[in-house]
Formats: C-alpha cells, structure tokens, sequence
C-alpha cells in the first residue's frame, strides 16, 4: 500500500455505518434502479442515507434521479461534500465527466476510484449504497481489498440461467475472502425462485422484485417511481437489511 | 478550487492529509520524528494550487506529532500518448475551459472526456507524464529532538 | 508497440474477412444471446462463422451454445484451434477457467486477450462475431485500438432511457475514432422505436427483435432456439449485415 | 502441450513466431540483419517447454532473412503477492494438478481461476514475477555479411 491516497479513505468513510455495494456480475439484472431505490427509500425511512455510483464507464443512477448532470455543482470543504438529491448525500463521476462518454482502463479506473474517495467528505451517514458495475474488476477489487471490513454486499439476480451463474461465481469469491454478504434481491421476478440458490450459498435471501412492464416510463421522476410496486418491494427490503424487520 | 470559501480549506486540504498520513507512516516504520525534506511532484493537469496545498500541507504536520524540514514542489508537464497511432502531444490546463480545467482538477481522469488523440481520434491514450500528486523523494532526518 | 504478441495477432485473423464485435456499454441489453445467434444464422447460411467470447470475468456464450466448459478441448496446432460447435469455430476463457470465477483487473484483461489471441488459428473465416462485455474498458479498448481497421462494430439497444444514453455514448467513441459500425440492432422491443436514434447517430438500423418471454427455458438448446421469433428475426439482420438483401 | 501430434506444431510455436517477428522489426528500425544474442525470460508459470520453443524459434529464424547467434533462456520463478492482506507466496507449476497446469501454460490469467490467497482468501492478487515468456533483451550483431 504506497498509495497515499489508500491511507485517507477509511477516513473519509469513518462516519459511515454500513456500506452496501450492489453488486453482479451480470449486468441488465437490475443493480443500478435498485442501489438508487435502496437509498431513497432508507432515507424515506429517516435515515442519513448516501449513494455512490462507481460505474464510472457506464455511469447511469442519475438517470433513475433524474439529475442533469449538466446542472450539478461540486462543493469544495476540505474536498468534496456530495451534493444532496431528493435527501441523499449523491456523488456520480457524471458530476465532472456531464454525459460525455469516459472509457477507462484499469488503470485509469483505480486512479479515479483513490482519488474520488480519497477527497470526498461523507460526514455522517447511516448507510452507503454503492452502485457497482457489471463484470469483476478493477472497481470491485478496489472496493473489496481496500473497504472489505466495512462493506455488506448486496447481490442482485435474475431467475435467468445467464444470471444464475455469474451469482454462483461472485458469491465463491466473496465466500472464499470471507466478507460479508448482506443477500440476495432477486429482481423481475413475480414469484420467488432463488430461495433454494440463496439457501445453498448460505446467503440470506432478501426477497424478489417483481416485473414492471412500465417501469422505463417513470425512471427518472421519483414522484412516479414511489408509486410503483418495485419501491413498495425495495422498502421492505431496505427495513429487513437495516434490521427493521 | 470552485466555490472556494475560505481558501485554505479546499479540496487540496485532502490531499495534503494524505500526504501527511503517507509521510507519517513511513516515519513510524522507520521509528523516526522528522523528516530533513519532501519532494513533492506536482503533474500539472491538476492544476493543483500550490500556495493552498502548502499552507494545508504545514497546517496539518503542525498538528502532528512530527517535524518537517524542507517541501519542495516540482512542477511536471503534461505528456499524453495514443495507444492507437502512437501520436503524442501535451496540453496546458490554464488554457483551457473553466469547467473541463475544474473536472480534471478534482480527478485527472476526466480527462478521457474531455480529451481524444488530435491524430487518429482515440481516446485510448496514456497519461505519460503530468497526471497530478506523487511523492518524489522523502528524505529522513535524524531523530534527536 | 513493445508487445511481441499484438505483432502476430494480425496474422491469426488474417484469413478472416469481416470481424464483429457486438457492444453496448449497457449490460443485459442481449449481446450474448444476439452474438451466439448472429454466429449460428451466419453458420447456418453457409458461411465459415467464428465466435469469440471475450466477456473474460463473466463469459456466458457457453450457456446459451449448451457447451460444457469441462468438456471443451484443447486442440494444438502451431497455437490454439478453435473447437468446432454446433459448426461454427468457438472459443471462450472458459476452456481454461471452466466455470471458476475469475476476477481480473484491466492489466490481467490485457494479457488475456493478447495471450489469447496470440496462440488463435482461426484459419479461414467468412465472419467472426465477438460479444463483449458492458462498460468501455480494457476488452474493448484493446480490440479497437489494436484490431480497429478490421472491424464492423454491432451496437446493441433496447429502448430503454438507461439504454439509450449509453449508446450515444458508445457511438461517439467510435465516429470520432473513424471506426466501422455495421449498425444497431434494437432488442427486446417489439415495435421499432430506435430508427430515429439510428439516423441522427447516422447508423444504420438492422432491425428490431421482439421481446420472447419464455426465451430463458431456450437457453442452451440450439433447437429450441431456431423456433423463437429472435431466432428469424436475427437471421434477417444477419442476411442483411452479410449483404444478402 | 495438449493432444500434442508433432512435436513442433504445439503452441510455443505461435510464441516463437511472435519473437521472430519483435526480432526482425527491431532490427529492420536499425537497418541491421543479424543480432548476437537475445536473452528470453521463461516466467515458470506458464510451464513453457524449453526445448520446443527453442527448436520452433530456430525453425522460424531460418526461413527468415536474418541471423541470431546466441538463444539464452532465463527461467524466472513465480512470486504472487495478494494486494488485500500483502502476504507473498510461490507456486511451482510442476506440482499443480495437470489440467490446470495445461490451462495456465495456454493463458497465464487463468491463474485467478485456480489460486487465491493462502492467508486471507483473496483473488485480487499481483503475479509479481514468473509469469511467462518476454524479451529480456536483444544485443544486436554487427552488419557485415
Ligand atoms: N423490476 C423490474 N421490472 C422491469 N424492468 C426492470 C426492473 N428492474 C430493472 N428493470 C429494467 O432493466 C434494465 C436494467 O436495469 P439496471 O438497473 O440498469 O440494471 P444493471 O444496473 O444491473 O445493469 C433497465 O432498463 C430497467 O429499467
Ligand atoms: N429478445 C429477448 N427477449 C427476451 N429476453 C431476452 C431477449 N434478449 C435477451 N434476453 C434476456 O435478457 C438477459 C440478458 O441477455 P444477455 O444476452 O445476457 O445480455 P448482455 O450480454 O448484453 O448482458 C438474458 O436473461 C436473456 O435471456
Ligand atoms: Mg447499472
Ligand atoms: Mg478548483
Ligand atoms: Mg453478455
Ligand atoms: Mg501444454
Ligand atoms: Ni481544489
Ligand atoms: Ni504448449
Ligand atoms: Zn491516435
Ligand atoms: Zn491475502
């Protein structure tokens, strides 16, 4: 570690109490509406709730807020202090990339992972979520190898055969490294299938999401978004993960 | 630097923990209080505000339990180089827009937004040079104080 | 230019006339299942058709094939020969990893695909189709950077606003980087509403491919998957990328 | 080496070839035709066959137009070093399991699919040194002939 940007970062998240990254290696399962849904709704719940989007290649949570990166501003206090949206403390790599496209190798990925965490001022939060990118690389071994103590990982799948693999390999290597897995969501599902998969992997099963024709319609507008049966399944999700249930 | 209000408490304030954490560290492997000099590289695609990163940089060792004798900064140019057509080339941030200057001052990386190779129109280029804070150099004192 | 291996790999794929990549920066928008069939309908026209998986840390064209990754083979001949499947020449890590989850940072990416496409005799081919993984990152900035004059780049979307952002995205890298698009193929939409977004990208529009419910219980049967309406439907996006209409 | 026919068809050849062909763009950027020596680094991971890379870089050489007087093969034992906990181990690829050893010797990465940390079980680890077959150096011959 002779990074001195990796000697900051515990501190930055001192005041964190729980950091959930929301993870697959699937991607199109559903990780980014449901981190966005877990942090409106925990800080529905009253909780000082924060979210952080580390898809830096493919950054999309502000979408599902509704945040024009174009309109977002940086506020500098001993670094940065993330903008609050809809009651969350917010930071997306949108807010200095706008919406222009930013390939990264990995390179590129690690340096802008230190140094995003290593200047942002999360102050006191009860909860972190953290929207993670498809696949497993770099961003996932930065956060796992350098935040593993503090994390809860929350995996996301889909009854679909594609995802059920990716779910068995993650949760080997999240086994294996003995970190700490807060369960599974199944998502676009109407029915729970994934009880048994969850049981045999020794993870908590968190309950399923069911399929919303109509949910491209309302990305993007809370408002819209609080009225559809994914926030109503989200919120109970959110109080059996924050021990409210 | 954006939005600054007081000044010294922008985010050059952050790194300059870090370096203070990093110069701590390396003095506690050695068993040691002070360190004779620092050798701080500052690539300038940062446009890291040196005046600001100094006087944070002193503020938070006076706060520590350990000395520092000398900081020395040494400005880095810019070198990027395409992957694609092997072009290189450098940039100058204080040339450029306010905003895209302001990103890739909080991180450098932004820079792959902003920037494609003026040759070929890659964006697959490597920052050879410049990028933004490094330790150079950290030369140890003696122990006696 | 220092690496020995990207001076041969020109030469493996030098007896392949067209190559394409599918990509979308999305995930789970159907590069897998759209790659593996665009590769079957092209073999099924008669054409010498290859498929390469290059999604490293999450392959899955095995799945949707039916190939066992602990009964593939290795056959050597002056490198690699890709193993014959379903009659289209295949290859996946997956001959190597079998199914271990393998976590890689963009340096480990980097060797693999050198490595991997170093020792590759694809002899010759009329089309080699590679699916990608989500993200712009070290997979696909390699296969531009060092393959871009040979490829004909697919770009896949659904009608998705999470989607769609990603594509414009994904197209500017690659019309301001002078690279080929073959054009956008619209999934999981059963009307065609990404004509409009083709044309101001000045892409071509290869056609829409229905929404098929039940495609899940398909996967992994060749012959089950000729009788889906995805299945026609990308034998005639694949007539046309081949310019039989 | 798998399902091996003739010897010399196995799969160092592709990465004899790909030596022979850095050797001649070297020296085509010099204008030279032959060089003296090259020392090539064997990193034991990928179980590279000594004798068969040696004889099909030979092969290859003669039907090219130039001259390489000496091969030198240098083995490089493998170092892993796990970046979550910074424990450093060693493996000997002779000892492994056959099929993974065949499945490293064709993609050294692969070794993130077989290994993890011995002490804290991670896979996010840094193959220090060892990993397989790289150019150590070229020593160019003189032009005369
Ligand atoms: N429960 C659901 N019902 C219907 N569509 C969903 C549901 N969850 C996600 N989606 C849709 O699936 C797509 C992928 O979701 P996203 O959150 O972007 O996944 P990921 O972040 O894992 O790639 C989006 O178009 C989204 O609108
Ligand atoms: N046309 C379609 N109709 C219904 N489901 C589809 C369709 N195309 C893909 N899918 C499903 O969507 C999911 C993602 O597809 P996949 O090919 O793995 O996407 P990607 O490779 O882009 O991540 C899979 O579960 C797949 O079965
Ligand atoms: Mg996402
Ligand atoms: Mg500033
Ligand atoms: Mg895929
Ligand atoms: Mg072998
Ligand atoms: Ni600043
Ligand atoms: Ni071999
Ligand atoms: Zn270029
Ligand atoms: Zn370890």
């Amino acid at each position: 570690m002779s990074d001195p940007r990796l000697l900051v970062i515990p501190k930055r998240l001192a005041g964190v109490k729980k950091i959930y990254p929301i993870m697959s290696s699937k991607g199109g399962v559903g990780k980014t509406i449901i981190s966005t849904l877990l942090a409106l709704t925990s800080s529905s719940l009253g909780c000082k709730t924060g979210l952080l989007d580390l898809d830096f290649t493919n950054p999309s949570t502000h979408i599902v807020l509704g945040v024009n990166p174009w309109e977002q501003e940086i506020i500098e206090e001993k670094g940065i202090i993330p903008q609050l949206v809809h009651g969350i403390k917010y930071l997306s790599i949108t807010i200095f990339t706008r919406e222009n496209p930013t390939p990264m190798r990995g390179e590129a990925v690690v340096n802008a992972f230190r140094e995003l965490l290593a200047i942002t001022q999360w102050g006191e939060l009860d909860s972190l979520f953290i929207d993670t990118p498809p696949g497993i690389s770099d961003e996932h071994l930065e956060l796992l190898t350098y935040l593993g103590d503090k994390l809860e990982v929350v995996i996301v799948a889909t009854p679909s055969p594609l995802a059920i693999k990716s779910v068995e390999r993650l949760a080997e290597i999240l086994l294996e490294g003995n970190y700490k897995i807060a369960g599974l969501v199944e998502n676009m599902s109407d029915k729970p299938k994934l009880q048994k998969l969850a049981e045999n992997l020794r993870i908590d099963y968190l309950g399923n999401i069911p399929y919303v024709k109509d949910i491209d319609e309302k990305i993007g507008n809370i408002e819209l978004l609080r009225k559809t049966p994914i926030w109503e399944k989200v919120l109970e999700i959110v109080n059996r993960l924050l021990g409210n249930k | 630097m954006f939005l600054i209000g007081v000044d010294e408490m922008v985010h050059e304030w952050a790194l300059a923990e870090s370096i203070a954490d990093y110069i701590e560290r390396e003095l506690s492997k050695k068993g040691k209080k002070n360190i004779a000099k620092i050798v701080i590289k500052l690539g300038i695609l940062q446009s890291i505000d040196k005046e600001i990163l100094d006087f944070a940089l002193k503020e938070i060792i006076k706060s520590r339990d350990y000395r520092v004798g000398e900081i020395v900064y040494e400005d880095e140019e810019v070198i990027l180089k395409c992957r694609r057509c092997g072009y290189e080339w450098r940039i100058n941030p204080s040339q450029l827009d306010e905003a895209i200057r302001e990103a890739i001052h909080f991180v450098p990386e932004a820079v792959y937004s902003y920037f494609k190779c003026p040759r070929c129109g890659s964006r697959d280029f490597e920052i050879v040079r410049g990028r933004g804070v490094s330790i150079k150099e950290i030369i140890l004192g003696d122990n006696n104080e």
